[in-house]
């Protein structure tokens, strides 16, 4: 039998993806400096960014790279030196015309890592407050509140306070506060940090169904990939107060365009040499030897250039696969157990002498021993070949 | 290390050792506060071997009785609204608006606690003197006023209440910055992105967020006003206001001597201010309940005012103004023959210092002073910190609790009172040495110190000190090289305050004070009652510049030793 | 003494109220003449004697001689005191003078009344000749020191006392109505004056004086008014003295007439009259209320005052 | 070409298994209470665990199970109320024979969560500090300090102090001072949870290589299951004071005795029915009808059972797989972006009406698109069958 549309697909896909006109937020060209120890860190070099309705962009980057920065820029709480902000269509920032409206009078609500739960205040009353803070008649702030908390699954736990509660639900109360104003755009700041694995999952599909129930824009703080890739509809991976790839999270993992953002998303294994373009392909003579791997970025030849696969696209096998390139005898130095696959650390044998390592999945039940030699294969169409520089 | 050392050195280290010595160290400090009181209650209300509370009915007949409790009522609450509000918003203005004057953030709580009360009192007499008040003059002057006295006379409550509000302010302001300081700031920024206002927030999160600090703050100051004593002692008296701790001095220093109902009266004291500690601890344990979920943001955001912000830095320089003309003017006094002398450089000169510092008496106590309050701050902070430290290690801190804040609701003088009683005598025989001034200073100012340790300690990573036993460390090595360093700069905190409080004592020192150890308080004293007023303000201005340079050289060395313990 | 180390028979330690240029003065001379060492504290008479009670009461007793103003104590612990009626020179010292036979005066201080030169300029027809020339209009309005009867009952109490049988006690009364600036004690009351606080002081003592003279502070004194009460300098040896020989003969030195002259000299009536160069002459109107009984009515005289 | 067996195989098969006779950590029976609001809270209620020499023994449990309490009372860091433990064979702690060793007299170092390091010492001091205590000579130190910096490749950060590393350093200066004083018994405290993922992953792989090279017996703490799998050679799962299962992680991951062990050694889908034995399998009668699997605990006839199955057991497929059991059409509800796979959950009809969700593992490429029909195919040998109870 064939897959069969069913009617809920359209509307489904309009609630997740962005629809081009309603841009929630527009941040072009974001300055922030502060002052440290010795002269100014600019935590934000020229950031632009733009999320639609509807759409949940992530910020993925290394601790320091300015993605709460530009968080707390457009929630209004830092004062940026430069460029403009807007809010649903709205200017809530400008330097050229000096424009900068507090954050209460922004159109956007903020979920903090901390939770930020007011400790005097009970679950009821913490998410209440946005409502009250606008002024909602009492009665219909019980209601909403409690809505809320059953959406949240906190149904019963309005009269408690933050502390007689656990971390997962500490967090679900901070979602809800920052859910119920219906606030154009909501901002989290790396929400997830702190509660269990477990836990985490289930707040996450949470976070996306009640997105898909509110249609809010979102803006989404992790630096965690997988994290990331699981709740992103648009990936912006940061560097240093720059963006260094804007993309779907399937972009950026299968077709980087640095080091820096493939190590980013994933465990990557790196084999570096010099290029030569061939047919659209780029060989790389490494000191495994040439390696045959697709540019994702422009690529000179003679440069040094470096080869970049991730655990998956790489197979450990028995016999040789037959293919003329990409092919390395290894041997297996460690195995971990991942749950789902084995996580192999493999060495290779190089011309100059000093082994190179590489780390790549295999299904279980492959087989594969400890100290004993396979074959590596990485098909060229998985491999990135990218510039060296920065990783 | 010969294998001897080796032996005493690990029994000393050893766990059991240290809790013994912990506990012999509890039971000395316990005698050293409550043997005296016990004594002395023993004196005033056994009667011939029968108890009696006759005195506690001569107390409540006493002339003036009910007059003195509403004093005491109205200078207490008083100081307690205005220090607070005055403390606690220099703490808010500085710890989280953009009012915040860097500068000045580390060194204002510090300054009004250099400066001695004897010295601000002067001070402030000196300015507002209601003819020969400088400031009085200048705005006589300014406003064109025909008058000869006045505009403002500092003889009445609000003027009694305001010195020592500034004086006492940074008690507050300590206590809530180091709140505000710990509690996350993003408290009040989800308040405002959840669409509240600035002052919505100050009055929906801020405040309460901070009501623990604010009220321990409170009763702080509350213990220290009931038994401040120079303040109402010097302002209070041409006002006619009569505190109890005024009420418990006459009742001492006057001859007939009223001590048992004097003594009636600090037991009264000391049993409201124990019920007030006991439930604040209560309060503070109840609303423990603070939420730090998880990674603080880094952020130390400071909430812009907009032009509120000049006013705010406003208030800032009006303190500051508060503490320091005062201290100029009491600089400026001690340079002229008397008081009432013409501002002119003819009649400015050194002689005041030049007799000071010529006199043996008074060279003496000035030494005698400082190596008493250093010494005492020292043994105070470390019994402080032992007893703290071993009261959150086996949470079970009432007793210590109790012993170490009882002497707050001990006035002074029945404190000296009191250890004359109980030490002068045989077995101890430690009148007039140096000893018993220690002893008292330690004692009187315990709370103290058991404030700055309590802060000190509760900073104490408990890990870092688990993992030096894990690494397999003795107690005693424990001690020495993870808790002390640790523990230093909050330590060395509470030793400047105690240090300024020995060097600065008057009460206990004029009944303690043997003729072979003069102290400054008591010298002090003594000038003032001889009419040698200019050397008395000479005497204070030594002594704060002697306390600054003794505390910069020790922050110097402490912080070398710290430098290190960020 | 029965004291350990303090039996020291080459040194004496004096507790005095006599102001302390007076006492460096006695001390030299005293020195010089028997060689033995003199340390001596001076202190406001109620915490002086305070401190000597207490010392006592501990068994830890200090002092060698004991000079305060405190009758009531005196006369109440008469016992602890040495018998002074045979040392020499005692004799010549007047019946009057020697309130029990442990216990003389070698010095009496007459209160007066200190003004402001400045303030007084060019009126000083104007400064009070007598004590109802206090309730004067003129000097209604904190113009008045007053030194609070509260810090030194007992001669308050005396002091008040005679004020009341001579004026009336209605007197005390309309005093308060000038609205009186209350100063803790009479130094301090100097202390306001010579910062130009204040017209007048009641009260102070010839005594008080020299330390502002000394520093050109414009402070005159005008009195005594009757009735004259004033300052009596009770002297006694107390019988646990550490260096009970060396009180002795400080006390025979008190009333040698060298002695006496250093006492004496421009602030004090001395015991032996006109003979003594630079002494005071006692006021013919000098009264000496009993004690007990003037402290016994202070709290009707501090309701007259309207103090608490 | 075949596989190759090379020499090192069995020495370093050797280095990471247990060696059953020299047994390092015996804990039996420890009980351990604490005062809580309302009576007594019991952390450990009997638990007994056995390491030996070389293992690493990974504890998982969620947050308040007693991980922790187990892990102080080892150290020494806590007194319990009943129970035995030994360490290196000398008995450190016995209820029975009132023996009770302090920390700094057992053989065990300690990794803290929060790394522990002392502020006011330099890196060089840190690490060294164990052995001072040890009363080792200066000289002594110094060279084994040097040596077990450049082990955690810190060579160059001896002067530095703790604040002025990154998270990653500061947790291998914290490593490196556990290790350096050669005990026998080495306790991880979730060291990892506050490092980036991306560190996290190479100070994991450092663990395991130093265990290698020092040969200790590990104790590890964490909530995180795959952080668990990775690094355990034991695994032990932890619930409310006892202990759930222990094994090699393979073994719980496959073969989970408790809906509690499956569910905590990663994401799980379930559906509850009642269960008939058939030839060592179970069938049970569901909302979905009837699934089949095998059962990895005691299965009594006509009680009620789940049957458990995770992600990458499920397959979503476009045409019926021609199985006659395990079969159910489904609608694919939401598709999240994993990195190597796609996670997809899916919703099954039920002959109820509430509809039961599926969380399928699909491989990237197999084309599902959201809101369409498609059959989801457990095979029976992979689908676990276990009690109804706590989950
Ligand atoms: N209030 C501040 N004062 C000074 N520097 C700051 C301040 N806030 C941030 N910075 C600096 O700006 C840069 C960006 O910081 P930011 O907090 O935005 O990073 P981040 O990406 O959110 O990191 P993390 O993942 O650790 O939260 C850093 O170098 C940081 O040190
Ligand atoms: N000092 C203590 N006082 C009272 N109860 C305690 C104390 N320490 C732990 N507990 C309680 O004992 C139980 C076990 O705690 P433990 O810290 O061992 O859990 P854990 O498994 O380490 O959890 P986590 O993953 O959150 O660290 C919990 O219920 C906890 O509340
Ligand atoms: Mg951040
Ligand atoms: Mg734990």
């Amino acid at each position: 039998m064939g897959a069969t549309a069913v009617t809920s697909d359209i509307t489904a896909d309009m609630a997740r993806n962005a629809d081009g006109d309603d841009v929630k937020v527009r941040a072009s060209n974001v300055i922030k400096t502060y002052p440290g120890k010795d002269g100014l860190v600019t935590a934000l070099k020229g950031v632009s960014v733009e999320i639609p309705q509807g759409e949940m962009a992530v910020l993925l980057g290394p601790s320091g790279c300015g993605k709460t920065t530009l968080l707390r820029s457009i929630a209004g709480l830092e004062r940026p030196e430069g460029g403009e902000i807007s809010v649903s269509g709205r200017t809530v920032y400008s330097s050229d015309h000096k424009v900068y409206l507090p954050p209460e009078r922004r159109a956007v609500s903020m979920v903090f890592q901390s939770y930020a739960l007011w400790p005097h205040m009970t679950v009821a009353q913490n998410i209440g407050y946005p409502l009250a803070c606008r002024k909602v008649a009492k009665a219909q702030i019980a209601e909403r509140v409690q809505q809320m908390m059953d959406a949240v699954h906190l149904g019963k736990y309005g009269h408690r306070y933050p502390n007689q509660l656990s971390g997962g639900q500490q967090q679900r109360v901070a979602l809800a506060r920052a859910i119920i104003a219906d606030a154009d755009v909501i901002l989290f700041d790396e929400p997830l940090s702190n509660v269990d694995a477990r836990v985490r999952e289930e707040i996450r599909k949470q976070i996306i169904a009640l997105q898909a129930e509110f249609n809010f824009a979102g803006i989404y703080v992790t630096h965690d990939q997988v994290e990331a890739g699981a709740i992103a509809t648009k990936l912006i991976v940061m560097n240093h107060g720059e963006i260094a790839q804007v993309g779907r999270p399937q972009e950026l993992y299968d077709n980087p365009v640095s080091r820096y953002v493939a190590s980013f998303m994933g465990t990557t294994t790196e084999v570096s040499g010099t290029a030569t373009s061939i047919d659209g392909m780029v060989a790389l003579d490494t000191a495994v030897g040439r390696v045959i791997g697709k540019p994702t970025s422009a690529i000179v030849d003679g440069d040094r250039a470096v080869g970049v696969f991730r655990p998956e696209w790489g197979h450990v096998v028995h016999e040789h696969p037959g293919a003329d390139h990409n092919v390395w005898p290894c041997v297996v130095k460690l195995k971990s157990f991942m749950g789902a696959h084995m996580e192999v650390v493999v060495e290779l044998r190089t011309s100059s002498g000093a082994p190179v390592e590489a780390t790549v999945a295999a299904p279980r039940g492959s087989g594969l021993r400890e100290g004993q030699c396979y074959y590596l294969h990485v098909p060229s169409a998985d491999l990135c070949v990218l510039p060296e520089g920065e990783q | 290390m010969s294998s001897a050392t080796t032996l005493i050195v690990e029994r000393l280290g050893s766990r059991r050792s240290a809790h013994r010595w912990v506990t012999l160290l509890l039971i000395a400090v316990g005698f050293l506060v409550l043997y005296p009181v016990v004594r002395m209650l023993w004196r005033s209300f056994v009667v011939d071997g029968a108890f009696s509370l006759s005195a506690f009915g001569q107390l409540f007949e006493a002339r003036g009785f009910s007059s003195m409790l509403a004093d005491t009522a109205i200078y207490v609450i008083g100081t307690v609204i205005v220090a607070t509000l005055m403390g606690g918003f220099l703490a808010w203005a500085m710890e989280r608006t953009d009012a915040r004057i860097n500068a000045i953030a580390g060194v204002l709580p510090v300054i009004p606690i250099l400066v001695p009360a004897i010295g601000l009192i002067f001070g402030y007499l000196v300015l507002f003197s209601p003819e020969s008040g400088y400031a009085n003059i200048l705005l006589r002057w300014l406003l064109s006023l025909e008058t000869t006295s006045g505009p403002i006379s500092i003889a009445n409550f609000p003027a009694l209440i305001f010195v020592t509000a500034v004086s006492f302010a940074p008690m507050a302001y300590m206590i809530v910055s180091a709140s505000l300081r710990n509690a996350d700031p993003a408290l009040e920024e989800a308040s405002r992105v959840n669409g509240a206002s600035r002052w919505r927030t100050f009055w929906r999160v801020t405040l309460p967020t901070s009501r623990t600090a604010i009220l321990s703050s409170a009763l702080m100051i509350a213990i220290l006003s009931v038994g401040a004593f120079t303040f109402p002692l010097f302002i209070g008296t041409p006002a006619n206001i009569t505190t109890a701790s005024v009420f418990v001095y006459r009742g001492f220093s006057s001859w007939p001597p009223q001590q048992d109902v004097a003594i009636a009266l600090a037991v009264l004291l000391t049993i409201v201010v124990q019920i007030a500690v006991l439930a604040q601890l209560r309060a503070a344990r109840a609303a423990n309940r603070a939420v730090i979920a998880g990674k603080r943001s880094s952020a130390s955001a400071l909430q812009p005012l907009g032009p509120w912000r000049w006013v705010v830095r406003g208030f800032i320089a009006f303190y500051m103004t508060a503490v320091l003309l005062p201290l100029l003017a009491l600089i400026t006094a001690s340079l002229l023959p008397y008081r009432g002398a013409t501002v002119s450089f003819d009649n400015f000169s050194l002689d005041n210092y030049r007799s000071v510092l010529s006199d043996a008496t008074s060279r003496e106590a000035l030494i005698n002073s400082f190596s008493f309050g250093a010494i005492a701050a020292v043994l105070a902070m470390l019994i402080a910190a032992v007893l703290i430290y071993a009261a959150t290690v086996r949470q079970r801190s009432r007793g210590i609790d109790l012993v170490l804040y009882v002497p707050a609701a001990i006035p002074n003088t029945a404190l000296a009172a009191a250890f004359i009683v109980a030490f002068a005598g045989p077995p101890f025989n430690l009148y007039g040495t140096a000893a018993l001034l220690i002893l008292a200073y330690i004692t009187a100012f315990l709370p103290q110190a058991s404030a700055s340790a309590t802060a000190a300690v509760s900073q104490l990573n408990k890990e870092l000190v688990e993992a030096s036993y894990v690494s397999a460390a003795s107690p005693l090595r424990t001690a020495r090289r993870i808790i002390a360093p640790q523990l230093l700069p909050g330590l060395f905190a509470g030793w400047v305050i105690v240090f300024f409080l020995g060097v600065n004592e008057v009460t206990i020192s004029v009944l303690l004070a043997g003729l072979d150890t003069p102290v400054v308080g008591q010298v002090a004293v003594e000038f003032f009652e001889s009419g040698r007023v200019p050397h008395v303000t000479a005497m204070a201005v030594l002594t704060f510049i002697a306390s600054l340079v003794v505390v910069a050289l020790a922050y110097k060395t402490v912080s070398r030793a710290a430098a290190t313990s960020r | 003494g029965s004291n350990d180390g303090s039996g020291d028979p080459s040194k004496i330690t004096v507790y005095s109220t006599m102001i302390p240029a007076v006492q460096e003065k006695l001390a030299a001379d005293f020195e010089e003449r028997t060689g033995i060492e003199v340390d001596w504290t001076r202190e406001q008479s109620s915490a002086l004697t305070r401190r000597f009670h207490e010392e006592t009461a501990a068994g830890k007793p200090v002092a060698d001689v004991l000079t305060m103003n405190e009758e009531v104590y005196a006369v109440d612990n008469a016992s602890m005191f040495e018998d002074l009626s045979d040392l020499e020179g005692m004799e010549a010292i007047p019946e009057e003078w020697r309130l029990t036979d442990q216990t003389f005066q070698p010095t009496f201080a007459p209160q007066k009344i200190a003004y402001s030169k400045e303030k007084f300029a060019g009126r000083e027809d104007e400064l009070p000749q007598d004590w109802s020339d206090l309730l004067d209009p003129r000097f209604k309005g904190g113009k008045i020191l007053f030194a609070d009867p509260r810090t030194n009952q007992e001669l308050s109490s005396k002091h008040l006392y005679a004020l009341a049988e001579s004026e009336g006690e209605q007197f005390l009364a309309d005093f308060a109505a000038q609205e009186l600036t209350v100063v803790p004690s009479s130094t301090p009351g100097m202390e306001e004056l010579a910062a130009g606080n204040g017209e007048l002081l009641a009260y102070s003592y010839d005594m008080n004086l020299l330390a502002y003279e000394d520093a050109g502070a414009p402070i005159g004194l005008v009195g005594p008014f009757e009735p004259v009460v004033g300052l009596s300098f009770y002297t006694q040896i107390p019988k646990d003295a550490p260096n009970v020989e060396g009180a002795r003969a400080w006390v025979e030195y008190l009333v040698s007439p060298e002695g006496q002259q250093i006492i004496n000299d421009g602030v004090g009536v001395s015991p032996l009259g006109e003979d003594i160069p630079g002494s005071l002459t006692m006021p013919e109107a000098a009264v000496n209320p009993d004690p007990a009984e003037a402290l016994a009515k202070l709290p009707d005289y501090l309701d007259l005052l309207g103090l608490e």
